[in-house]
């Protein structure tokens, strides 16, 4: 091992328009470690690793690999020095096969043209590397679920043989077991000398796998130290800024609610096989079970997105599955979904943050045909206030705002429409924990306004923290409704597998 | 099985085109007084060579995603080129095709230089430089004309034993010349330029570049793809199919003509071959191949005026009508989606 | 120079970048007039009032279409719709002729609307098979029914006669124009265009009705391009075949010209009224100075090129 | 194919030679009744249509009904090789003549060369082919153009005036009949040694385009003295009432619309001439093609007369019609030929179709 660090920057300052994303940080990551890279939403973090991967310039500052001076102006010249990222918005070609991304910069070429069947070779050792047996390097990316893509994503980078790898956030959709995958992985990389700079909201994950960790606030690089040198405690506050309390709000004593939303033997193509499911007014059901058991056509199901759905829906009295979204978001159902993926599905990203607020409840602000300017201006600022969402101006575009903050404008826009039902697609992914923990407590409190809340989430913490009820599915059913003290991460778990004891209630 | 199950599934637009070409084309060799010889296949390549190359042209900027607006011009102004300069002594008429196709691809490579360097829309920098490419037209050529070499005319619109006749380079009846004299020499131009230069292409970096940046240009950035270099690639390699259309039309009516309604007719109709053909217009999905079914698709609904007897004053209709319902074919995957959230990909 | 244009805001800049551009044309035309028969009339509010009247035809398509843009579609049918309107205003007559008019205006945008967002067939292929569909028809009406062709006293008024001095068609445009502004900018339909233009997807999960909002920005296409119909039909004193030919592309120009983005989403209806205003004086002062039409089709490509690379847009769109 | 004979030709009042210089050409005699199409190109002014409708009329017409066997129209747009793709299958098909109006007037070679080999008459009208190797059927342009000018030099002439601003409002850009036209009136013009400027705007032969042409240009030069207008002429004349422009002579083509001008304001001054390349053009085309198919010796080019009206020579019902619409072309019918069909009698034809 050389003295040198593998990575070194020094005084790295970054300025959007307005936002300063990153100032004067000095930042070093060694070979053979772990380094955790800690922060809340909007510190920094990628825009660091974007800086570090070439695919933006730093206003200032300086960085050095293996002790030489580079500056990349693109990816590509990163991957040539060893730096491999994953970024946090997904870089597989949707339209191109496993195999294709898997080698998609450089491809095993015979005569100058791609060896199609090299490179298939190729991916199916990296996927047998990351334990993906099942997917078919022939397959379109397109056609995989988000968690297969991120995994897919992980094989394209390994592919490059990096001798710096950077996850931001790609283990974010992972189910359990991808996860531990990915751990072994990473162990397996430190063994050969890879340095591995990884970013998660996801305290446990950071927590086992890291070495060292560094926390961002506000653009700064507040701290690098040992794992185990600091408790949990102290890594919060070093991230927020202040203490924390508890994580979850305090569930409302257990008691028999009426069912608001109720579905039964709810079949929709293959994905969803007699699913059944209640939810009262004033309570928070969680929807749990390993990813793709039809968690989101359920949801999307309930939304009106789907066609072709059979089997009971009732809404407050109102019989049989909205036929759209608009319908759904309607009297007398009043139903909302925050979507899973808050890019293509949540967001309008070139338009203004009052723009895209607006978006589902123009009928609140119009008189007559017309929409109220005054109103208008009204409704935008109750609620940037109410889900405290730090913007320059309500007219900037809403792609400037940090992850974190661009859900909370998805939550936000559905809340001025003032629903019955809140359908939450795994609204946390990809949040700080201090958002989180403000998403959590307006949950609950939306809940105890009367609404009925069904949260989705891989996330068994939050599952076990926020819900008075967890339904876990498995293939298309509901197998399980946990309450009370059942919800713990040993039934959660058993359920999702399917191996628990009970038979499916569903059924009946 | 299944990998061709998943190439059938993977290009379903492509293997639809085809059946359809199949079919008509069939159909219209059957109600043909002289259906199935040579001479007729002759003269339905002859007519579909210019369209094909320009559909080609076409499809590789659409696979990025844009629209080309310019082929169309493009082509017009190789076809007044080549009507100035393919004439004279054999080296001269090489110099002049040589000439004319550099003049295209070079045009194509402006495209994409202003493309990538202007950072403008391609549909909208296409529209304008397609002016400019009429322009110069008009300026080589202001009234048609042109006196392209009468042998070259007759040898590459006709069979191979044409060819070979006209050019006198051996006796075109000896036996072994006999199973491919009769192909037309237009359709082996298509077939040679599909295979030599579409499909190698395809096959590298730049080429799979210029799919990958037409579903995920973010994406391919990412992954460190050379985007720019791809745009210029493919806006030349259109330049350069246009100028191909363009040369052919010149050989073919051994003149030029800066007609602008026939260069936009040629542009929108490429469109409409590279979606009959199974490519989409959003980009990342589809092939020149089926460009060519496509634009022979197009072909051959116009033939089959020639042979039915249609009320000249409703073959408008007809033909808008039936341009219209194969357009539609597309929609019956939308019937089937039962995830509404697929339509918007 | 620099400073001033980079401190304009960015959608402010493609309408300012044109007006001053409108103005260099109307020197350069002067100086030309000038130069040969010594006079300066394209300063004359007589010159400009007629520029604009005859800009209104390519005004209103040029509204019309910019909806469609903005959705992120293009609506290629204009020519043969604006003509077919024309035609069956004409042919029907009387009191009817303006309804019968806006009516396959309708038509035309519910089959275009219809086509497009029902069943998702690409805009740029599905409305030339209807332009191409109408054109059918339009000469199947012609060669079998014997039509009458000429414009009702009506829709002369409209297009030839003036109020104060100002031509009735600059009212109209005026008119359709309030009306597109107010849409867009006022009412749900237009911010429900600009999102769906934006993102469709994020828009349908956000209960908006794409599907309606692509149907109604084609019927105010198609309504538009009947209006400019019927305009041009009362200009003219009768409607004919290809009457609507030399307005689809200039009115694409127009709206991109003016600050639109091609893919949708963005673009400011004032950009689009400097940017026909600009294509009308363009083509007006080139014919004025007897340009060859290759030295036209030049000018015009260079123009249009070299305005959108002055706006110095279409920065690179990642994670798109 | 054709052999190159001597004159005189068949039916001279018909086919008039184009000029003394003109070959004249011989096929073999076949067999009637024949195989005849019409490959026409572009479809979608009236002008095509009513070519179209005159075609189909008189293929009915008694006079040759009973000598075609077989009767197609194809149009196939502004396409060249559509064009030519359509040509050579009607001669793959077995056709005996096919009539055509070419899209571009070079490029035929090859399907000339087709049907020689298969003797097969191919006759192209209206827009024909620079080349001697076919039979062709037109109006002498230049002489069209010659007339035009000739006629405002005397009107003017007659007013006192020897010089003056001329507003020459021309036709598609590139089209061979835009340029003869325009060459005969420069030429004219320059040949009378009076002082004439002449302003050129581009009118594209289209009714819309020339009445903004001529719009602007009257904004820009005030007032002209007289008009040639090759086409959209009546879009010209609206222009001039319009601008409130005082009558002048004007030259233009064959619109109803304009002779309807010309007859209600000649008195004002509107002294019109009126000529026009007549859609009939195709029934003379035909009936060449079926006189050399019968084995009779041809001019291979055919001048049609000019069919020409002064304003004082205009008669409602005669050589216009106020009650039919402005677009039709007032001349379709050629006595000497036997051609009698008239524009008003296709469309009272349709109108009784219709019913
Ligand atoms: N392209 C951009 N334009 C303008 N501002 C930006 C841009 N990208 C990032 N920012 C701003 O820079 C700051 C840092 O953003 P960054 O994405 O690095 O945060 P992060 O730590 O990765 O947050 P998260 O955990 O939510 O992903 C934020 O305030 C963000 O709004
Ligand atoms: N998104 C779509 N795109 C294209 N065609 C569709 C779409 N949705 C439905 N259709 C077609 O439209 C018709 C109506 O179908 P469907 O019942 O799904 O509409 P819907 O969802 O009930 O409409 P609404 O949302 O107004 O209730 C059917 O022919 C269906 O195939
Ligand atoms: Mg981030
Ligand atoms: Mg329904």
């Amino acid at each position: 091992m050389s003295a040198q660090p593998f990575l070194q920057l020094a005084g790295i300052s970054k300025h959007f328009a307005g936002t300063r994303a990153l100032e004067n940080v000095d930042f070093a990551c060694e070979r053979g470690t772990i380094h955790g890279v800690l922060g809340e939403n909007g510190a920094g973090k990628s825009t660091l690793i974007k800086i570090i991967a070439g695919v933006l310039k730093p206003d200032s500052g300086s960085m050095q690999i293996d002790g030489q001076f580079v500056e990349f102006s693109r990816p590509s010249e990163a991957n040539a020095a060893g730096v491999v990222c994953i970024f946090q918005e997904l870089s597989l070609v949707p339209d191109l096969t496993v195999a294709d991304n898997i080698c998609l910069a450089t491809p095993p070429r015979r005569l100058g043209m791609i060896d199609r069947r090299a490179q298939r070779e190729f991916a199916e050792a990296v996927l047998a590397r990351i334990k993906c047996e099942d997917v078919d390097p022939n397959t379109l990316v397109r056609d995989l679920s988000l968690s297969r893509r991120q995994m897919v994503e992980i094989a394209k980078a390994l592919g490059k043989s990096p001798r710096l790898l950077i996850l931001d956030e790609a283990t974010s959709a992972l189910t359990r077991n991808d996860v531990e995958t990915v751990y072994e992985l990473l162990a397996d990389l430190r063994q050969e000398n890879v340095a591995s700079l990884f970013i998660s909201h996801r305290m446990n994950e950071v927590e086992r796998l890291c070495d060292t960790l560094s926390v961002f606030r506000n653009g700064r690089h507040v701290e690098t130290f040992a794992k185990g040198s600091r408790t949990d405690r102290d890594v919060v506050r070093l991230m927020i800024g202040r203490e924390v309390d508890a994580q979850f709000p305090p569930k409302p004593a257990a008691m028999a609610r009426p069912p608001h939303l109720s579905v039964g033997n709810l079949v929709w193509e293959n994905r969803l096989k007699g699913a059944t499911l209640s939810v009262g007014k004033g309570e928070i059901v969680g929807l749990g079970g390993l990813d793709g058991q039809g968690q989101k056509e359920l949801m999307l199901a309930l939304f009106g997105v789907l066609r072709g759905v059979e089997g009971r829906v009732d809404v407050g009295g109102v019989g049989g599955a909205p036929s759209s979204p608009a319908t759904a978001k309607r009297d007398p159902r009043r139903i909302c979904l925050v979507p899973e993926d808050r890019k293509t599905e949540g967001l309008m990203l070139p338009m203004s943050i009052a723009d895209n607020l607006l978006a589902a409840s123009y009928s609140r602000v119009s008189v007559g045909p017309f929409i109220n300017p005054g109103q208008e201006r009204k409704a935008v600022d109750a609620a940037i206030a109410k889900l405290q969402i730090k913007v320059g101006s309500p007219q900037d575009a809403v792609a400037t705002l940090s992850g974190g903050n661009q859900q909370k404008v998805v939550i936000a826009k559905w809340l001025m429409t003032d629903p019955e039902v809140i359908l939450l697609n795994d609204p946390t992914r990809g949040i700080d924990v201090g958002t989180k923990q403000e998403i959590y407590r307006l949950m609950r409190q939306l809940a105890d306004e009367g609404r009925a809340i069904l949260f989705y989430s891989t996330d068994y913490a939050e599952l076990i923290g926020c819900c008075d009820r967890v339904a876990i599915m498995y293939d298309g059913a509901i197998v399980a409704d946990l309450t009370g003290a059942d919800i713990n991460e040993e039934a959660i778990v058993g359920a999702s597998l399917n191996i628990g004891t009970r038979a499916p209630e569903a059924v009946s | 099985m299944t990998s061709l199950g998943t190439a059938m599934r993977q290009n379903r637009g492509f293997y639809g085109a085809v059946v359809l070409l199949a079919a008509f084309y069939l159909l219209y060799n059957l109600l043909h007084p002289r259906g199935f010889s040579t001479a007729v296949l002759i003269q339905n390549a002859n007519e579909s060579v210019a369209i094909v190359f320009v559909a080609m042209a076409q499809t590789i900027p659409v696979l990025l995603g844009g629209l080309d607006l310019s082929v169309g011009a493009v082509m017009t102004l190789a076809a007044c080129i080549a009507s100035v300069l393919v004439n004279g002594s054999p080296l001269q008429i090489v110099f002049g095709m040589v000439v004319t196709l550099a003049a295209g691809t070079a045009f194509g490579l402006c495209n994409g230089l202003i493309v990538v360097y202007g950072r403008l829309q391609p549909i909208i920098a296409t529209l304008a430089t397609g002016a400019i490419a009429m322009g110069l037209a008009l300026f080589i050529r202001p009234k048609p004309g042109g006196d392209i070499d009468g042998d070259l005319n007759w040898a590459l619109t006709n069979s191979l034993w044409d060819f070979v006749d006209t050019y006198g380079l051996f006796d075109p009846d000896t036996v072994w010349f006999a199973p491919v004299s009769w192909i037309p020499v237009p359709l082996l131009i298509i077939v040679v330029f599909g295979a030599c230069v579409w499909l190698p292409f395809r096959r590298t970096v730049i080429g799979r570049t210029i799919y990958a940046t037409g579903s995920a240009e973010g994406a391919a950035y990412m992954s460190g793809l050379p985007i720019d270099r791809a745009k210029i690639a493919a806006f030349t390699l259109a330049g350069f199919f246009a100028a191909c259309g363009g040369l052919y039309l010149a050989i073919q009516t051994a003149s030029g003509n800066a007609d602008i309604t026939q260069a936009g007719a040629y542009t929108l109709n490429s469109i409409a071959a590279v979606v009959l053909g199974g490519t989409s217009l959003l980009g990342g999905v589809g092939g020149a191949i089926g460009s060519i079914i496509g634009a022979l698709i197009l072909r051959v609904m116009s033939f089959y005026f020639r042979i039915l007897s249609i009320d000249p004053l409703l073959q408008p209709l007809v033909e808008g009508v039936v341009l219209l319902a194969a357009v539609s074919l597309g929609a019956f995957r939308v019937l089937r989606i039962k995830n509404r959230l697929e339509l918007f990909r | 120079m620099q400073t001033a244009l980079s401190r304009l805001r960015p959608e402010d800049r493609p309408v300012f970048i044109s007006a001053g551009f409108i103005v260099v044309i109307l020197i350069l035309g002067t100086v030309y007039t000038l130069a040969t028969q010594g006079t300066a009339p394209l300063f004359s509010p007589n010159y400009l009032l007629q520029q604009l009247q005859t800009g209104s035809f390519l005004g209103i398509v040029a509204a019309g279409m910019m909806m469609v843009i903005l959705l992120g579609h293009i609506d290629l049918s204009v020519p043969w719709t604006l003509a077919a309107a024309a035609m069956m205003a004409t042919a029907v007559g009387g009191d009817l002729a303006l309804p019968t008019g806006i009516a396959v205006g309708v038509a035309v945008g519910l089959v275009n609307g219809l086509g497009v967002a029902y069943l998702r067939i690409p805009s740029m292929i599905f409305t030339l098979g209807v332009d191409s569909v109408m054109r059918g028809l339009m000469v199947w009406h012609t060669g079998g029914f014997a039509p009458q062709d000429k414009a009702t006293p009506l829709m002369r008024m409209l297009a030839a006669e003036k109020l104060f001095g100002v031509p009735l068609a600059i009212f109209v445009w005026a008119a359709v124009s309030l009306v597109i502004v107010l849409l867009l900018t006022r009412t749900a339909f237009g911010r429900s265009v600009y999102a769906t233009g934006n993102r469709e997807a994020a828009a349908y999960l956000s209960g908006i009705r794409t599907r309606w909002v692509i149907v109604g920005a084609f019927v105010a296409s198609g309504v538009c391009a009947a209006i400019a119909g019927i305009l041009l039909a009362g200009y003219s004193t009768k409607a004919y075949q290809g009457m609507g030919n030399a307005y689809l592309l200039p009115a694409i120009a127009a709206v991109v010209i003016g600050g639109t983005r091609i893919l949708g989403g963005q673009g400011r209806y004032v950009g689009t009224l400097v940017g026909v205003t600009l294509i009308v004086l363009l083509n007006s002062v080139l014919s004025i100075m007897q340009m060859p039409e290759a030295g036209r089709q030049v000018i015009y490509g260079s123009v249009i090129i070299g305005m959108l690379l002055v706006y110095g847009r279409g920065s690179r769109n990642l994670g798109g | 194919g054709p052999e190159v004979v001597s004159g005189p030709g068949a039916d001279p009042t018909c086919f008039a030679p184009w000029s003394a210089e003109t070959k004249f050409l011989q096929w073999p005699a076949q067999e009637g009744p024949y195989r005849i199409a019409v490959v026409n190109g572009f479809v979608g002014n009236t002008w095509r249509i009513q070519m179209i409708k005159t075609a189909k009329a008189f293929a009915e017409d008694p006079a040759i009904k009973d000598k075609i066997a077989e009767f197609k129209v194809v149009s196939t747009g502004t396409d060249a090789p559509a064009q030519l793709g359509a040509i050579e299958d009607f001669i793959n098909q077995g056709f005996d003549a096919i009539v055509t109006i070419a899209v571009s007037p070079d490029g035929f070679d090859r399907v000339i060369r087709l049907a020689d080999r298969e003797n097969v008459v191919l006759v192209p009208f209206d827009n024909v082919l620079d080349t001697d190797a076919v039979m062709q059927v037109n109006e002498d342009q230049t002489e069209m153009g010659r007339k035009w000018a000739q006629f405002i030099i005397d009107e003017l002439a007659a007013q006192g005036k020897t010089g003056g601003k001329i507003l020459e409002v021309r036709g598609l850009a590139g089209n061979s009949v835009d340029r003869d036209r325009s060459a005969a009136i420069h030429d004219t013009f320059a040949a009378s040694g009076g002082d004439w400027e002449i302003v050129e705007v581009v009118g594209n032969w289209d009714d819309g385009t020339a009445q903004k042409v001529t719009a602007d240009a009257i904004a820009v030069h005030g007032q002209f003295d007289a008009v040639a207008a090759q086409g959209g002429t009546t879009g010209v004349v609206q222009a001039l009432i319009d601008a409130g422009h005082p009558m002048v002579p004007i030259a233009g083509e064959s619109e109803n619309g304009f002779r309807k001008l010309v007859a209600e304001r000649s008195a004002d001054g509107l002294k019109g001439i009126s000529i026009g390349q007549s859609p009939g053009l195709v029934a003379i085309a035909m009936k060449a093609a079926v006189s050399a198919l019968e084995g009779n010796v041809m001019p291979q080019l055919i001048s049609v007369p000019l069919p020409v009206a002064t304003y004082d020579q205009l008669e409602d019902g005669t050589n216009y019609w106020s009650d039919l619409p402005d677009n039709f072309f007032t001349v379709n019918e050629f006595p000497p030929c036997g051609v009698n069909i008239s524009g008003p009698a296709i469309m009272s034809q349709s109108e009784a179709d219709v019913n």
